[in-house]
């Protein structure tokens, strides 16, 4: 069997694969994000909290109405956009002409009244969710086993990113966000109705992490943290990829993802810290991120 | 683009030119050290001590981003390395308090000279972000490096005999110096910021590239900020580190970053008190909060939403507008 | 007049432990003081509790409040290894009782042993020797580890590798994690390409859920390996799901189901606390607090030493750990479990999660006593 | 193009006013800037504002557009009151606004700052005739919207509202900083736009300028109209509105 | 061309691209020292540009840039403005919130030296308190001393910048449009304290005001597409046919 630094071929293949999975979950949450930022200008630290609502609803779907997966994956983002649009109206709409902290503020104390909420209602253990039985088992690609529920992932996430991207930077309607984001009056005179647009944009934001959650919640342990310890690195990704542009956090996710799996097999304690090195050197080198267009 | 257009992130800070008397200061540091003094009678003096130690650590940090326009998301490396460093020093060279703090300090500003060289390249978000990358990383470095004791941290720090002589055993003995060290380290943030230094410090943060034009090389002013930032974030840490008899992740993880914007904010940044009464009132939070169990998080949630959307000034900066004075 | 006793209850309210502490273990601390009926006894009990976020800089300054202003005299409990440590140089410091349930670090009655403490429940020792011990003996001798990479859980793999390979099994190999994880199949496929039968995993909490979740997923146990969890709680079976969790073999020291007075405790528990069982976390808060008022009864005071004295030197017993004793580092001995996490279909309802594999007898559940490097045992 | 076209679907008022302000008064915050503005700009005509610096002339247009927070009077736009209405319902009548500072967008590039603006009526210019008139911008259409030089954004500011269908456009001082050749060029269009149908009310320093477009001049001091000149009697008030400009 | 002692700045084959568009294109400039020297051109004629590679707020592609015959083509902004070269903003820059007083002041500091004096108390600024008066009052700002910098109207902030620009006592001032936005009020004062600063020192401008142009410029370049393509005084330039139909058109006075 060929090697590469001692690893069969075959595992680093798996390897990658896998960290193409993980990105797949980065690149829908940066996305998210990014749109969220690139157009509103606000830093959401809700964004973990939104993830994590887009799982519990799923879990809720399934026990109180018994709504299986496929429900959730529609429901649940609409759900928790909403939620969105709500806090967007009430809370956030005061802070766009404000600097960033304070809208960083604002949702870092609002992830911590959500995630406490949930802590209180559901414990911190965590819910048992299932892999939806069409999407169960797996197939051998002789060098690994891939669940078919992970190759859902990846295709699920990368449609909607695309679609995303398409939507933002090819249409009109993205480009009065990016407008609406610089200069909300003079948009707003051309006689674009820009406080609904605005509203939209961060429920659908908030959706995209929503969707992430339910697409979590058969892999990964449903509990109120589950996105607190996600949204840093995220954040990293974002930044990574150049903070607003909507390409960048896509094509970062999946290559961080990359990076991290790699990391996993040659260094695993690094794993969680590499992705913060990487974004230190891109920023020394481009100011403005991998993609992002300077200031 | 235009200097008038854009947008100076804190309004509070007209208040410290247009009012062009700082007279008042010399009566709230007197009132201060009146409070300090006797503050151990009044409260619980291990209480009162942690208090001081993120009131410096808030006012150092203040100085960064209230005066110098920085807002650092990693400034919890500086505290955290420094009170590993004196926890260490204390504990296994057996060095006295005051080398130990004084060896934690050194290593938060050469610390923040490396940081700050690079960070401050870069503006706003991104300077933020990169802060927090270098602090991620120091993070990384404290979990992982054998001295530092893992997660359990450095426990059962003596704190020893300052000088040699004076036993610090006694919460009360050691409330005073570290309240003296507090003020000092106040007084010397407000020199700082009133110092011919200073005003090139704001003109950079108003205009950088009119004060670039001027001849100003900003960047050696911002990293000389920077490095006192630091430095004082340092001393804040390693004092904590004795009086606590402990260093642990805790100093040094972004939580803790994320905490002193928070104590900044509250209190009201760009202010010389604000930091110090933010501090307060988070850690009197957090200590009291901390029975009230799963609601905790909630209740502390609640608040910041409540401060981002009622009081934005700050505690202080609020004042400071009601007395139409710069506080 | 009697004697007043303050109990501090300090543990995790809204982190990874609380669901397996948090609110139980003040309801088992004053199930206990019911029991005891202490106030016909003369003692008054108050309770108060916090949460120390699982951090030991929060837990060491709220033991130090409560115990220089509120008059604390023994505080219980205290999950997360760090903190407990923590708390236990401020006890030992002051001189009051720490009854320590939550944590797994079995230094704290090994090097760092104090004269003010009883570690009531398990530690890592404990948990390393009965998964370990039981896997190699069912045939599970070769070992992969997937360990959280912080002292907690090198400790826990480190306790483990010595038992397996004293037992005649071999270690493979081994991949630490950051903590705490999300995606731990890199890791599992890693543990799967080594080709061990068995994959212990050394971590706790959030990382242990995620990896079995994940282990399931990838067909690891379908494939033949056997999956040991290290420190697993029942709480954490709960989250998992029977679907998920089934086959998974794992060492407590208590569980609700053992037999009829352990039934009859439970229930009451859960009908004091939202309907939950106890995990062995809260019965050990409940066994510890009670040994303490029997031996403050016994003292006459609430003072340490002689509190010390006295659960030192009486044997304990009650209806959850059954006969045990507190040894002279502080280690309180009684049986282990080792149990199997039981398939959906053999399960009768809710909590009906263990079917029970072996008893490891207390005295070979724990670490010997000179073994531990204590110094308050005389060799 | 018929002219029918161009006319505001509620009827112009019978003296042909297509805009008239009465009583307009204006703040920013607590300074009120505005002390009862009355004009007003028949249908097809060219009007300027004029006045000193700080006479209130960008505030008049920007509390005709609506985006002046704070205002109180009367706006009629084709018979219709205007003064409560957001910004984007002012838009949609008709009126286009090109702000003092241009208002490019740097996240656009021209192209998509071109066509950002929505069309509102039919019968705008289209993307080649605005390029058309300014030759600069074509050569630089992939380019980031700021990265133009001063004047090229102006130009672009002025273009993308031509687009829009707009009857009534607000200009601000559009040939500040720019090449005599390019005020010129303006000048005509201007003129052409007038042919066309347009109404246009146009901020403006620049007397020269003002007066080969212009048919009446609104002098505009310290938040009040103080006085009207036809174009034609222009010449003859000359002194009188150096007096006013302070020139 | 005058010999070089004579000429305080020059620049040769200077040149700036952006991703592959050429702003500026092999610029041979001299400005002699002690002139009024402007910069006009059509928009987008490279004028900003050329000024942002003098100062070093860009980088240029290609060109070396000489000032008092000394090589300054790698130097930062900051170190070139220390050398007496300073320049104002198109958009106009001040400190908005800072004082009137302070603003210039700012300025006054680098005779101070190093004012890395962290340590000190900003008292020792009051002794250049007067030295800040006198220039406010140059240029008629001296009853805004106390006010905030930012609340000034437009042209009394440019009569600002230039004081504070003075400040620094330059040897050579660089002014992008700093009659741009006036109303003819500011325009004619602001012309005039260019006239009276400019006696000792050497003023290079971005003027498109051709009357403030012809009225005090004694040399001017025409730039075109990154180009020069005229130069010469007022009178030679103007009736140059390429600078007629390149930037002032026809039909103008
Ligand atoms: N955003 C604002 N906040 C407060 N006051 C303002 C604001 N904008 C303008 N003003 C004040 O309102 C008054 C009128 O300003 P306006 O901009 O309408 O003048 P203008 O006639 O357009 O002048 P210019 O020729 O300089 O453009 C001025 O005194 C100005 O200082
Ligand atoms: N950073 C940049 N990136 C790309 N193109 C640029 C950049 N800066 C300027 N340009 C282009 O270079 C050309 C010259 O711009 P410059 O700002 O120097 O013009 P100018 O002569 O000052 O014009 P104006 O009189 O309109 O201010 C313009 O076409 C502009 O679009
Ligand atoms: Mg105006
Ligand atoms: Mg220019």
């Amino acid at each position: 069997m060929t090697e590469i630094f001692g690893i069969p071929t075959a595992a680093l293949f798996g390897q990658l694969l896998l960290g193409l999975i993980n990105g797949a979950f980065y690149a829908t949450l940066s996305l998210g994000l990014a749109v969220i930022f690139g157009l509103l200008n606000i830093i959401n630290f809700t964004h973990g909290a939104q993830y994590m609502m887009g799982a519990f609803f799923a879990w809720m779907l399934l026990n109180y109405l018994g709504l299986g997966y496929w429900w959730a994956l529609v429901l649940a983002p609409v759900a928790v956009g909403l939620l969105g649009i709500v806090i967007e109206r009430l809370l956030i709409a005061r802070l766009y002409k404000l600097d960033h902290i304070y809208g960083l503020l604002l949702t870092f104390g609002l992830a911590l009244v959500i995630e406490g909420a949930f802590r209180n209602g559901y414990g911190v253990s965590g819910l048992p969710y299932t892999i939806p039985a069409q999407l169960a088992g797996g197939t051998n690609l002789g060098f690994m086993f891939l669940p078919i529920y992970r190759g859902w992932v990846v295709v699920a996430s990368l449609v909607v990113c695309l679609a995303t991207w398409f939507v933002i930077e090819r249409t009109r309607l993205g480009a009065y966000l990016r407008a609406a984001t610089e200069n909300t009056t003079l948009v707003e005179a051309f006689g674009v109705n820009v406080p609904r647009l605005v509203t939209l944009t961060y429920g659908f934001g908030v959706a995209l992490a929503g969707f992430a959650g339910v697409l979590a919640a058969p892999i990964y342990s449903v509990n109120p943290t589950m996105g607190a310890n996600l949204i840093i690195t995220v954040f990293a990704v974002v930044v990574v990829g150049g903070m607003g542009s909507i390409l960048g956090s896509i094509v970062t996710g999946f290559l961080l993802g990359l990076v991290e799996g790699l990391t996993k097999v040659f260094y695993p304690e690094a794993a969680a810290t590499v992705i913060f090195v990487i974004m230190a050197l891109v920023l020394l080198v481009k100011p403005a991120g991998l993609f992002g267009r300077a200031a | 683009m235009a200097a008038e257009t854009e947008t100076i992130p804190f309004e509070e800070t007209e208040l410290d030119v247009r009012a062009r008397s700082y007279a008042h200061h010399g009566i709230v540091f007197a009132a201060l050290a009146v409070l300090l003094l006797a503050a151990p009678f009044l409260v619980y003096p291990v209480f009162a001590m942690k208090v001081l130690c993120f009131a410096l650590f808030a006012s150092a940090f203040n100085l960064l981003l209230g005066y110098g326009g920085l807002l650092s998301f990693g400034h919890a490396a500086f505290f955290g390395m420094a009170s590993y460093v004196s926890a260490y020093a204390a504990k296994s060279w057996g060095l006295t308090p005051e080398l130990s703090i004084l060896l934690g300090t050194a290593v938060a500003v050469l610390l923040g000279t490396l940081i700050g060289a690079i960070s401050i390249r870069r503006q706003g978000i991104y300077f933020a972000m990169v802060t927090l990358a270098f602090a991620q990383m120091v993070y990384f470095f404290a979990l992982q490096a054998r001295f530092t004791g893992g997660e359990d941290g450095i426990q059962a720090v003596p704190r020893g005999w300052l000088f040699g002589v004076i036993h610090l055993g006694d919460d009360r003995t050691l409330y005073y110096i570290v309240a003296l060290v507090f003020f000092v380290g106040l007084l010397i943030i407000h020199r700082v910021i009133h110092s011919p230094f200073g005003q090139i410090m704001k003109a950079i943060r108003e205009n950088e590239p009119r004060a670039i034009s001027l001849g100003y090389e900003a960047n050696r002013y911002k990293l000389i900020v920077f490095m006192l930032s630091a430095g004082l974030s340092g001393l804040a840490g390693a004092v904590k580190a004795i009086v606590f008899q402990l260093a642990s992740l805790t100093d040094v993880h972004w939580t803790m970053s994320g905490e002193v914007v928070l104590m900044t904010l509250i209190g009201g940044m760009g202010t010389v008190f604000g930091p110090m009464v933010g501090a307060a009132v988070v850690v009197t939070m957090q200590n009291y909060l901390a029975a009230f169990g799963a609601w905790v998080t909630i209740i502390q949630g609640v608040i910041f939403v409540a401060c981002v959307l009622l009081f934005r000034e700050g505690i202080v900066g609020l004042l400071a507008r009601l007395l139409r004075r710069p506080l | 007049q009697g004697i007043d006793v303050k109990i501090g209850v300090l543990n995790d309210r809204s982190g990874v432990y609380a669901d397996l502490s948090g609110e139980g273990s003040v309801v088992a601390a004053r199930m206990a003081v019911e029991d005891f009926k202490a106030a016909d006894k003369g003692i008054n009990v108050t309770i108060v509790s916090a949460d120390h976020q699982n951090k030991p800089d929060i837990a060491s300054s709220i033991a130090r409040r409560w115990i220089d202003q509120d008059g604390v005299d023994v505080i219980v409990d205290v999950p997360t290894s760090s903190a407990a440590l923590a708390v236990n140089e401020v006890v030992r410091e002051k001189n009051k009782v720490f009854l320590n349930s939550g944590a797994a670090a079995s230094d704290l009655t090994g090097a760092k042993c104090s004269p003010n403490l009883v570690h009531w429940t398990y530690d890592t020792w404990a948990l390393a020797h009965g998964t370990g011990q039981a896997m190699v003996e069912r045939g599970g001798d070769t070992w992969f580890f997937v360990t959280a990479d912080y002292a907690f859980g090198h400790a826990l793999e480190r306790d483990t590798a010595a038992v397996v390979e004293a037992a005649g099994g071999k270690v493979l190999g081994s991949v630490k994690h950051p903590f705490p994880g999300q995606d731990f199949s890199s890791f599992l496929l890693q543990a799967q390409a080594s080709g061990a039968k068995v994959i212990g995993l050394a971590n706790a909490g959030g990382d242990t859920i995620n990896s079995i979740k994940q282990a399931s997923e990838f067909g690891i146990t379908q494939g033949g390996q056997a999956l040991a969890g290290l420190l697993i709680f029942l709480t954490d079976v709960h989250a998992l799901g029977l679907q998920t969790a089934q086959g998974l073999v794992l060492t407590e020291a208590f569980y609700w189901d053992l037999n009829d007075q352990t039934r009859a405790w439970s229930k009451r528990f859960a009908e004091a606390h939202d309907g939950d069982m106890p995990t062995m976390v809260q019965a050990g808060v409940y066994a510890s607090v009670l040994h303490y008022l029997k031996a403050v009864e016994a003292a006459k005071t609430d003072e340490a030493p002689a509190v010390m004295a006295k659960m030192k030197e009486m044997p304990t017993e009650d209806p959850l750990f059954g006969k045990g004793q507190v040894r002279q580092d502080g280690r309180h001995i009684h049986d282990m479990y080792l149990f199997q996490v039981k398939k959906p279909e053999e399960s009768k309802g809710p909590w009906d999660y263990y079917t029970l594999l072996a008893t490891i007898p207390a005295d070979k559940a724990f670490r010997p006593l000179n073994e531990g490097g204590c110094p308050l045992v005389k060799q | 193009m018929p002219e029918a076209a161009l006319l505001p679907e509620a009827g112009a008022e019978a003296a042909g006013a297509l805009l008239a302000v009465e009583a307009l008064h204006g703040w920013y915050g607590e300074s009120h800037v505005l002390h009862g503005i009355a004009l007003d700009v028949r249908q097809g005509e060219v009007a300027t504002l004029i006045g000193r610096n700080g006479a209130g002339k960008t505030t008049t247009l920007k509390a005709i557009i609506g985006i002046l927070e704070k205002r109180s009077g009367s706006i009629r736009y084709g018979g219709r009151e205007t003064i409560g209405l957001p910004s984007r319902t002012i838009a949609r009548m008709g009126i286009g606004y090109c702000p003092e500072e241009r208002g490019i967008f740097s996240s656009l590039d021209v192209e998509e700052n071109l066509l950002l603006p929505p069309v509102v009526k039919p019968g705008g210019l289209t993307v080649a005739e605005v390029l058309e008139l300014f030759p600069n911008l074509a050569e630089r259409l992939r380019s980031q919207g700021t990265k133009l030089s001063g004047g090229e954004q102006q130009m672009l500011a002025i273009g993308r509202i031509l687009r829009t269908g707009a009857r009534l456009l607000l200009l601000d001082e559009p040939t500040e900083g720019l090449a005599p050749v390019i005020v010129q060029q303006i000048g005509r269009t201007v003129r052409r736009l007038k042919a066309l149908g347009f109404t246009v009310v146009l901020v403006e320093q620049n007397l020269h300028f003002a007066a080969e477009v212009a048919d009446r001049h609104w002098v505009v001091e310290q938040g009040r109209v103080v006085d009207m000149v036809p174009n034609e009697d222009l010449e003859r008030n000359r002194d009188k509105l150096h007096a006013y400009l302070g020139v | 061309m005058a010999p070089s002692d004579d000429v305080i700045l020059r620049t040769s084959g200077l040149r700036k691209e952006f991703k592959g568009f050429v702003a500026v294109d092999g610029v041979d400039l001299a400005v002699r020292r002690g002139s009024v020297h402007a910069l006009i051109g059509p928009n987008g004629a490279g004028k900003t540009t050329c000024f942002n590679l003098l100062t070093k707020f860009l980088k240029p592609t290609a060109g070396t840039i000489t000032y008092n015959s000394r090589d300054i083509t790698g130097m930062r902004p900051a170190e070139i403005a220390r050398l007496g070269l300073v320049r104002s903003f198109q958009i106009s820059a001040v400190f908005p919130h800072l004082t009137v007083l302070e603003n210039v002041r700012v300025a006054l500091q680098r005779r101070r030296g190093g004012s890395y004096d962290f340590w000190r108390s900003e008292r020792v600024l009051a002794r250049l308190d007067d030295d800040a008066t006198d220039l406010l009052e140059a240029v008629g700002l001296a009853a805004y001393r106390n006010g905030t910098a930012g609340e000034l109207p437009y042209g009394r902030k440019r009569a600002l910048e230039i004081a504070t620009t003075l400040a620094l006592g330059p040897e050579m001032m660089l002014l992008d449009e700093p009659t741009a936005g006036m109303g003819a009020e500011d325009v004619e004062r602001t012309a005039q304290l260019i006239r009276r600063v400019s006696a000792d020192r050497t003023v290079l401008m971005v003027e498109h005001n051709l009357s403030v142009v012809s009225t005090l410029s004694d040399r001017i370049t025409v730039l075109a597409r990154g180009q020069v393509l005229a130069e010469g005084d007022y009178d030679t330039v103007s009736a140059d046919p390429r600078v007629l139909e390149a930037y002032i058109g026809t039909g103008h006075a």
